[in-house]
């Protein structure tokens, strides 16, 4: 069953990407058919119309960011895949069956305990390393497989009514199912060098979606930075491998597991600093975590990311991709449990960046950028979790918000979609009357998000509220603080989205009264997910953050009961602390954008470098570009002209070209041509090697 | 029958007679049938050089010695008196074509050829000073004036003043190093010298001194060398072809001969002397040579370089060091005659050419030409698996096994340097735009390019034959 | 007894067998048209033929024994200098890979090479046969002869068909590659003169001298270190890259590098064991700094030969830097990185070759938006920029990840600092595939522009094969030189141990 | 002061040093080279002689005779050359013996 | 000083003197002349170290034969002696520096020059005291040494034929006697009867009939 669960969206999106190439080639033809006939001429036609429409994106001034989200709308003559329905049909009947699959196995595991572990080949056998394509499943994986599946399953779903008019379907039905295959190769994983297989895999998947509209220079680089930041965490993460098999000699999670507290104490010489060994490796497989799930240092490429269809921000951006590093430090909670160090960081960590990127949501005006700060804040709840050491908490949020932050995100694409690919709420206005269901449905994500009572979100999120002020010392108070602070913030700015998105005049006209409700295949995900608001949070209370978790996580995370009891003994004004930030930045929120519009105008103007400041995402872009990226290029340019061109090239062959002939023109000078030069050459031959003798110095 | 002169038997000699009375009856050929024998007194030349090869390796094996020491024919000889011979032999066959031209038809040319050889068999088989100076003469004159042979061309003419001028300088510091030799021991005989000259005492190094600097002259090393450019360059190309073959090995033949035979005992003296002029002449002729644009005189200062890679296994004063000049000159003698005939070929409209530029696109007109030069010119750089390369390293290994590691490291970086040019010959013929076609090659000729070629692109495949040769015949010096 | 299964020199007539391809080529004659064509077909039949015998080898070979087999012995030049041929874990797989790729050449060589056809061909199974003699070679002075005369063929392949500079380029790679490795002569004399041979096993079970082995260890490393090539003497390939024609630029990337780390393979580490010990740090420091200087350099390439070929000195970093940890992961991961950059950047040239033969431009910015017009190609490509940057799954992610889990065992801050390499390999090669590929398609001159040829496509399907299939199932290539690997170690280890302990006597 | 063999031996010392130096300091006239050449010849000449007397041994006298003979034989091919030399180019200046160089 | 020493020093003294000048004389004719001064001097010295036979051949070949030889080619040369002054002067300090040191050399080591004890067992051919000195050198050069004498002998051959193919040219414009074709004449090849249209005169083809 679990075979059929991880390779049936591969096998889609094997056969999407066939669908695409193939329909792909046959309207590209190849070099071989290079004579004009009439499949030539035809290639022509399609040729014209790209040339008019990409003139238009030359010009990054003219390009606009904001209001396109399709690249290929103005592209009227570019035809449809041959095959697209197919595709679609396919890989999305392929991940429903897989989604189906997955519910029956948490039941199977995480209620009847058939824990799993599949071995399917040999993959890297070296010496003492021996690592192999291993399918593990145990209830933190039967979680996370639900949370994909189902997700991927309604995305896909989704997809075929958002995307109907992309003449590129099976390519992104293709990269969704590959995306999804990627992220049951990494929940499944059963050692690290596997997980780092599929965490990268989502890391190209990613990438691949972000920049699907290739034609976008924004999509492109959007694509590029997730990737390359990534990359950076994937640095630590890399490296955090490696220190594992340096302490342990396996990659296998039960050999590291078993072999863990023995390490504690063992120190490590890095870089001439004697660190701890266990909290070396755990900081840098956390600063892998860091990377994929956005936290604050390495967020910058989430909101970029959004340059991608909106679907795949529901599905890789909100509900899984990111939540892979709280997966990841949950997998390993027996390896981070044995360093307080580590765990103080990631507690760290994540509440600064639930706090960070709150604020940053409070005043950005693209409607998916909004929902991105609120996942990258979210994210940095559940690290709050995993910091506490309540991982099963953290799990709980995963999942919570899995479902609502889909909702929130395909709900603005539905929203995108009625407004003919507008993104900016300000230019939005009024539509609950034109799309309602919509509006319904963003409705709950809000509530869900925001903590309202007996949503989802209220269970796991105040559970971790508790669990930050149950943990009782500094790091964690100071956790305790910012989620709390970011509970209010986050109120303020989702429900800002939904007034300035659904209520009040409409800004926008023409786009206004062209609005209208979404097809049925987007609908029904939205309804879907919309149940699941609700119906995730109080049933399984029990299991993640009550006295069910140790029965139903067993050995799949460490379960710290003794923090679990702590949450419910939390004073009353702790627990209602989240539910009374959350009334508060309603009611803010209520006042800025409904009662009085003209306040944040004002407060705004009041204090320009505060909202310029929050606008600009406290400048990290910015910084990071004049940090790193600039003279990094800087630097390779120096190095390559500098470096490689004077230095090396001119002290190494050329200059020594030149010296050999400076030495060649020299000599040959020599040679004048005159008789007497000849025979004074040979006096002075003999001459020399006689004196040389007389003077002894040859004659020892 | 006894075959001997004044109580001295004549058998080691008589290839040498052979050589000789076959030359003087070439003369009379000449002499009675005029200039229009110059082309059989030619073809006769090669049978009698080619007869006189037989005769040397169908004498009885081992060491014979006649005229009371005076001269010696042991392996070490056979092996450069066959190589020499060959060289004068292909020589002969490569100036067929120079012969030809009606203002040219100089049937004394042969003869010339003929007796200058046997001063260089003379040469290598001398036993004493006064053979080594008389065969040094009897070459050497023969050379000077067949350097000037081309009458009607300044260069030649230039070449041969040069050539005969610097080259009495030179047999006169032999000859005053002879005298202090010979006034240091007593005796002009080599093994006399050897049994004499223990230590190196100052009269005794001047007198090696000024005879080094005599032979230094004949291997054209520096700096003794200077003749090398002007000459390989004014003189006929066959002539140039000659220089660069047999008087060669002539010389070596004669310099390994004196140092090893006559100074075994004072060898840490002539090292130095013969450790300097090989650094001097594998620096000079792999710097200088880059400067070229005339193909001849490329090929000197690459001839001044080789002879200084040669003159690396000489140095270190071993039977392998001797073995590895022995492999080192056999190599070169069919490297430089292969690119020589190349060089002859090289005609255009009836008109030798001569400057490298000329060699443009020649891989497109006459690529067979081209790839025969090409892979003598790597194997001249010393690029494996071409014959260049085992020259080199079995002078390496001498000098490395004698404890001459810096000799060694400069050896090889001047190998780098040097080649340089020779690819930059490679480019021209194979990178850059052709030239009008080049005359269709001679079969003379062309059968010489690509015996060469072959020889050297296939040597590897079986090298025994040559290094077991030479390993013997180095070992009959010791 | 591994000669008794032998009937056949089957060694040698891989070796050799392209040579007689070549000299078929010289004998044949027709007219340019016809002899071109029947110079391709020969040169095609040649190498498959070479391949499929070659095959047997692997067939043949025994993975679980760490000596050398299919071991041929001649007498040759002198006493201890002989013909012997044999392969282990260690050459065999690079053997394997030379053969492989040859066919792949002589296809990518088809339609761009219309000049001097035959030579062409010729020059290339001329390289094959002295490429697979460098590998299979048991005698120093043999593996010296194939390994220089590799220079000969390949200076005639940049320099008759390269690009604009082409004389300068194949005269720097040819002096400077001629410089490496004459020093390393004087090693091998050396060391023929302390043992009495250049035999290699032998050679291998002797304990040199230390003072030996420190010397004969630079000299070998200033030729491998140039052939590698390593920084700061890696000036000479992005040129060569640049100016080679597709065809010598793949042989240049995937194998002939290949015979720098195989050198460091097979005698600086076993033969000098304690210089090598003694100078790994040097060798980790030039990693590194191969690492993140060359993929700082590549990022700013504005030609895309010239940026895959600095990406190439940065994936030898790797290669170097896991051999010199001695470990069995680094090692390994050594070896596993030359195959796999063997076919990785073998295919990155071949896909530069395409559009090359349409565009005639390798200038980065003359390209944009081929994905429009070119689907399949921009597949492709896709594949092997993963590869190249070392995405798990494909057969870079293999090679970079031992090396870097056998060198962390060693010296951590190499490890770290190589690891940047990761970051910065995405940098530039994303950069380069979103510059070429990605993009609207703006440019006029690429508006007609075709997909992959049949031909192209199959000389680039079978290596998208094998980049996936050794990213995902690398056992192969893995098994095949474990035996001999471990072997490495254990003698690496004991040879230090001994010194160790001897040190520790007083 | 009896005269010994040193006095001969520097005689020819000097001889030799000053054909030696005629070659390469005389820049005028190839004939005076020639002469030189035979300066060098004649102190050979004397230095042979000088040996052959104090250590009577005859092949001194023996070597100088050939000598003697091979430098006439050298001249004679020298003075060929010259005259062959100075019908092409009409001077025998050693200055224009130039027209190689490099 | 003995008679001997004081003739040694007049002939040195003249020798070396007329060395200077050979190479510093202006006029080439005075340089030969000078050439043979110093040959008939050392003859003298020849003379003085009891080598007879190679003084008188010094003074009958060299001064009768070569310096003659070489007067004869500066007379049919016909050299512009003035053309030839200039540039002595001026590399002479260099030179002359790195003649003087090769020349101190040299006299450091021949002045002190005294013959080993040990030499004497090492000599191969004693003076006979019996003989004179041509008689002596006969005796040997015969003999012992006839394989030197018959490669001088080749020697002389090779400057022979050198000569010749330097020196002598086939001038076409030079008519030479054909003794042969003389003889092979006969009436009907010697005359032709030519038939000359009256009033046009001897045409220039016909004329050029006759001459051959």
């Amino acid at each position: 069953m679990i075979q059929a669960i991880v390779f049936l969206p591969l096998i889609g999106a094997l056969i999407a990407g066939a669908i695409a190439l193939i329909g792909a080639h046959a309207r590209h033809p190849s070099g071989d058919t290079v004579d004009h006939d009439g499949h030539g001429d035809h290639a022509h036609g399609n040729d014209a119309p790209l040339v008019v429409h990409t003139s238009y994106d030359e010009d990054p001034q003219v390009s606009p960011m904001g209001p396109d989200d399709r690249g290929h709308h103005v592209l009227p003559l570019e035809l449809q895949a041959a095959g697209s329905r197919a595709a679609e049909w396919i890989t999305t009947g392929l991940l429903m069956v897989a989604a189906a699959l997955s519910w029956l196995t948490l039941v199977d595991v995480g209620f009847m305990h058939h824990d799993l572990r599949v071995t399917l080949l040999p993959w890297i056998n070296s010496g003492e390393l021996q690592v192999a394509w291993t399918l593990r499943v145990d209830t933190l994986t039967a979680v996370m497989l639900v949370v994909v599946n189902t997700v991927s399953a309604l995305v896909h779903l989704y997809s075929i009514g958002y995307m109907h008019d992309d003449p590129h379907r099976p390519r992104f039905f293709g990269y969704l199912s590959l995306f999804t295959f990627a992220m049951l190769m990494l929940v499944t994983a059963d050692n690290l060098v596997q997980m780092f297989f599929g965490w990268e895999g989502v890391g190209l998947a990613s990438y691949l979606l972000i920049g699907f509209w290739y034609q976008r220079p924004s999509a492109n680089a959007a694509a590029i930075k997730a990737f390359v930041v990534n990359r950076i965490g994937d640095f630590g993460f890399l490296l955090g491998i490696c220190t594992v098999f340096f302490l342990v000699g396996s990659t296998d999670f039960e050999t590291i597991f078993a072999a863990a507290p023995g390490l504690t104490g063992r120190t490590i010489d890095f870089f001439g600093l004697n660190v701890d060994a266990l909290t070396l490796a755990c900081l840098l497989l956390f600063m892998g975590a860091m990377g994929k799930s956005a936290q604050f240092l390495l967020h910058t490429w989430l909101p970029d990311a959004m340059e991608g269809p909106t679907p795949v921000s529901a599905l890789i951006h909100a509900a899984t991709m990111v939540t892979a590093g709280v997966f990841m430090v949950a997998r390993l909670s027996p390896l981070f449990e044995l360093s307080p160090v580590a765990q103080n960081v990631v507690l760290l960590f994540g509440a600064t960046t639930a706090f960070f990127a709150a604020t940053v949501g409070l005043v950005q005006n693209d409607i998916k950028r909004i929902v991105a700060y609120s996942t990258c804040s979210q994210l940095g709840y559940m690290f709050v979790a995993m910091g506490t050491g309540a991982y099963s908490v953290g799990m709980f949020h995963l999942f919570t918000h899995a479902f609502f932050k889909a909702l929130l995100f395909l709900g603005a694409g539905s929203v995108i979609h009625a407004m003919h690919h507008e993104q900016d709420i300000r230019h939005m206005g009024g539509l609950k009357d034109r799309i309602p269901f919509t509006y319904v449905a963003m409705v709950i994500g809000t509530l869900a998000l925001t903590g309202f009572p007996l949503t989802a979100g209220y269970f796991s999120k105040d559970a971790i509220i508790e669990a930050a002020f149950a943990s009782g010392h500094s790091v964690a108070f100071y956790a305790f603080l910012m989620t709390v602070i970011a509970a209010g913030l986050t109120s303020f700015y989702s429900w800002r989205l939904v007034f300035k998105t659904f209520h009040g005049t409409p800004h926008d006209r023409a786009h206004y009264t062209a609005a209208h409700e979404s097809p049925i295949t987007m609908l029904i995900p939205l309804g879907v997910l919309a149940a699941g608001s609700f119906l995730a949070g109080f049933p399984f209370k029990e299991l993640f953050a009550g006295h069910g978790v140790a029965e139903f996580f067993r050995d799949s995370l460490k379960v710290n009961p003794q923090i679990i009891e702590a949450m419910h003994h939390v004073p009353a004004a702790v627990a209602y602390a989240p539910t009374a930030m959350m009334v508060l930045g309603f009611l803010v929120s209520w006042m800025f954008y409904v009662s009085s519009p003209n306040m944040p105008v004002e407060l705004a103007n009041r204090m320009p470098w505060l909202y310029n400041f929050l606008l600009n995402k406290w400048y990290f872009d910015e910084a990071y570009d004049a940090i790193f990226v600039r003279p990094a290029k800087r630097f390779g340019r120096f190095l390559w002209k500098a470096g490689d061109g004077a230095i090396i090239d001119g002290l190494g062959p050329d200059g020594i070209t030149a010296r050999v002939l400076d030495v060649t023109r020299g000599v040959v000078r020599l040679q004048t041509g005159y008789l007497y030069h000849y025979a004074f050459a040979m006096l002075i031959g003999v001459a020399g090697l006689i004196t040389w003798f007389l003077l002894g110095s040859g004659s020892h | 029958m006894t075959f001997e002169i004044a109580g001295y038997q004549l058998l080691p000699v008589l290839p040498e007679l052979l050589l000789l009375t076959g030359g003087m009856v070439l003369l009379m050929i000449g002499a009675y049938g005029g200039q229009r024998t110059t082309g059989l007194v030619t073809v006769l030349a090669v049978l009698l050089l080619g007869a006189t090869g037989a005769a040397v390796l169908m004498l009885p094996a081992g060491r014979l010695e006649t005229f009371g020491g005076s001269f010696v024919l042991d392996d070490f000889a056979r092996f450069m008196k066959v190589l020499a011979l060959g060289g004068s032999a292909i020589t002969l066959i490569l100036s067929r074509e120079f012969l030809s031209e009606p203002s040219r038809r100089i049937f004394e040319f042969a003869v010339l050829v003929v007796l200058s050889s046997a001063g260089m068999m003379v040469l290598i088989s001398a036993g004493d000073l006064i053979m080594v100076y008389l065969g040094l003469e009897l070459m050497s004159l023969a050379l000077y004036v067949v350097a000037a042979s081309n009458r009607e061309d300044p260069k030649s003419n230039e070449a041969g003043m040069k050539y005969f001028v610097l080259g009495a300088l030179s047999s006169g510091m032999l000859l005053y190093g002879a005298s202090l030799v010979y006034g240091f021991t007593g005796t002009v005989s080599f093994t006399g010298i050897a049994a004499a000259a223990k230590d190196g005492s100052v009269g005794l190094v001047f007198g090696l001194v000024f005879l080094l600097a005599g032979l230094c002259f004949k291997v054209s090393a520096v700096p003794f060398h200077m003749w090398t450019p002007d000459v390989y360059e004014g003189a006929p190309t066959p002539v140039t072809a000659f220089f660069a073959s047999a008087p060669k090995v002539a010389g070596v033949a004669v310099f390994v001969r004196v140092v090893l035979t006559a100074f075994p005992d004072v060898l840490q003296q002539w090292q130095q002397i013969v450790v300097f002029v090989a650094i001097a002449s594998m620096a000079l002729g792999s710097f200088a040579a880059i400067g070229q644009k005339n193909i001849k005189r490329l090929m000197a200062y690459s001839a001044i370089a080789h002879i200084g890679f040669a003159l690396v296994g000489l140095s270190a004063g071993t039977a392998e060091g001797a073995q590895g000049v022995l492999v080192y000159i056999a190599i070169y003698v069919v490297m430089t005659l292969g690119a020589f005939s190349v060089i002859l070929a090289m005609r255009r409209n009836g008109q030798a050419i001569e400057q490298i530029s000329d060699f443009a696109g020649l891989s497109r007109t006459n690529p067979q030409l081209a790839f025969f030069f090409g892979m003598l010119m790597f194997s001249l750089a010393g690029i494996p698996p071409l014959a260049g390369f085992f020259a080199k390293f079995y002078v390496f290994v001498a000098a490395v096994k004698a404890g001459l590691i810096a000799l060694a490291v400069i050896g090889v970086i001047t190998s780098v340097v040097g080649a340089y040019y020779y690819l930059a010959i490679v480019k021209v013929m194979y990178f850059d735009p052709p030239k009008t076609a080049v005359d269709p090659v001679r079969f003379e000729v062309g059968g010489v390019v690509a015996a060469a070629g072959l020889l050297n692109l296939l040597f590897f495949v079986y090298p025994a034959p040559l290094i077991s040769a030479a390993g013997v015949a180095a070992k009959s010096l010791f | 007894m591994t000669a008794s299964i032998m009937t056949w020199p089957i060694l040698s007539v891989v070796t050799f067998l392209p040579v007689v391809g070549a000299l078929a080529i010289y004998v044949i004659r027709g007219s340019e048209e016809s002899g071109a064509r029947n110079a391709r077909w020969i040169a095609l039949w040649t190498t498959v033929i070479t391949f499929a015998v070659s095959l047997i080898l692997v067939q043949r070979f025994d993975p679980s024994s760490p000596e050398f087999q299919f071991v041929e012995k001649a007498p040759w030049l002198a006493a201890g200098i002989g013909y012997h041929m044999g392969v282990d874990g260690i050459s065999l797989p690079l053997v394997i890979l030379t053969t492989a790729l040859m066919p792949f050449c002589i296809i990518a060589s088809w339609k761009s090479v219309t000049l001097r056809v035959r030579e062409y061909m010729m020059a290339f199974l001329i390289l094959e046969t002295l490429m697979v003699g460098t590998f299979s070679a048991l005698d120093l002075v043999l593996f010296y002869l194939f390994f220089e005369g590799s220079l000969i063929p390949m200076f005639l392949i940049i320099g008759v068909w390269g690009g604009p500079r082409r004389v300068y380029a194949t005269f720097k790679f040819f002096l400077y590659t001629l410089l490496g490795s004459v020093l390393m002569l004087l090693a091998i004399i050396a060391l023929y003169l302390q043992v009495g041979t250049t035999d290699i096993p032998t050679l291998l079970h002797s304990n040199l001298p230390r003072n030996l082995q420190t010397w004969a260890w630079l000299a070998f490393f200033a030729s491998f270190a140039v052939k590698m090539p390593m920084w700061p003497v890696h000036t000479w390939l992005p040129d060569a890259h640049v100016e080679a024609p597709t065809a010598g630029s793949v042989v240049l990337a995937a194998i002939l590098l290949k015979m720098g780390g195989y050198g460091f393979l097979r005698f600086s580490l076993p033969m000098f064991p304690l210089a090598s010990a003694d100078f790994a740090p040097l060798i980790f420091t030039l990693s590194v700094i191969a690492i993140v200087y060359t993929s700082l350099v590549a990022l700013m390439q504005e030609d895309i030969k010239k940026l895959i070929a600095y990406s190439s000195v940065a994936h030898m970093g790797f290669v170097t830097m896991g051999i010199f940890a001695g470990t069995t992961q680094g090692i390994a991961g050594g070896v596993f990185q030359m195959v796999s950059h063997g076919i990785v950047s073998g295919a990155l040239f071949l896909c530069v070759g395409v559009v090359y033969d349409r565009m005639h431009t390798r200038e980065i910015a003359a390209y944009g938006g081929l994905v429009n017009r070119m689907p399949l190609y921009a597949m492709v490509f896709m594949v092997f920029t993963m590869a190249n940057v070392g995405l798990p799954g494909t057969s870079g992610f293999i090679g970079e990840f031992l090396t870097l889990l056998g060198t962390f065992r060693v010296n951590i801050p190499t490890a770290t600092v190589a690891t940047l390499g990761i970051i910065l390999s995405a940098c530039y090669a994303l950069w380069l595939y979103r510059k070429v590929v990605f993009g609207a398609m703006v440019k006029p001159s690429l508006a007609s522009i075709k997909d992959l040829t049949w031909r192209e496509g199959v000389t680039l399907a079978p290596l998208v094969v094998l980049t996936i299939l050794f990213g995902v199932y690398p056992k192969p290539v893995l098994d095949m030189s474990a035996a001999s690997v471990n072997l490495l170690v254990q003698n690496y280890a004991s040879a230090l141990t001994a010194v160790k302990a001897a040190a520790l006597l007083p | 002061m009896t005269v010994g063999l040193g006095h001969y031996l520097s005689v020819a010392a000097i001889l030799f040093t000053i054909g030696t130096l005629g070659i390469f300091l005389n820049r005028r006239n190839v004939i005076i080279i020639l002469m030189s050449i035979e300066l060098m010849l004649l102190a050979v000449n004397i230095n042979l002689i000088a040996f052959s007397t104090f250590l009577n041994d005859i092949v001194g006298q023996v070597f100088a005779l050939l000598v003697l003979t091979v430098a006439a034989a050298e001249a004679a091919i020298g003075l060929a050359v010259l005259v062959v030399y100075f019908r092409n180019r009409g001077s025998i200046a050693v200055q224009d013996i130039n027209l190689m160089k490099g | 000083m003995t008679l001997p020493d004081l003739f040694f020093y007049l002939y040195a003294g003249v020798c070396i003197a007329s060395a200077v000048m050979v190479i510093v004389a202006r006029n080439p004719v005075h340089a030969v002349l000078f050439l043979i001064l110093v040959f008939v001097n050392s003859a003298g010295l020849f003379m003085l170290m009891g080598a007879e036979f190679l003084a008188l051949i010094l003074v009958i070949v060299y001064v009768g034969a070569v310096a003659v030889l070489f007067l004869f080619v500066i007379m049919m040369l016909d050299i512009d002696f003035k053309q030839l002054r200039q540039g002595f002067l001026r590399y002479l300090p260099f030179g002359l520096t790195v003649g003087v040191v090769f020349l101190a050399e040299l006299l450091l080591l021949a002045g002190g020059w005294v013959v080993r004890p040990s030499v004497a067992k090492n000599v191969t051919a004693p003076i006979p005291t019996d003989v004179g000195n041509t008689e002596a050198l006969g005796l040997v050069l015969y003999t012992t040494y006839i394989h030197y004498f018959q490669i001088a002998g080749v020697v002389l051959l090779v400057s022979m034929i050198g000569a010749i193919v330097l020196t002598m040219r086939h001038r076409s414009s030079v008519k030479r006697q054909n003794i042969a074709a003389q003889n092979a004449r006969s009436p009907e090849t010697a005359i032709a009867v030519r038939k000359v249209t009256s009033g046009q005169g001897l045409r220039e083809q016909d004329s050029a009939e006759w001459v051959q």
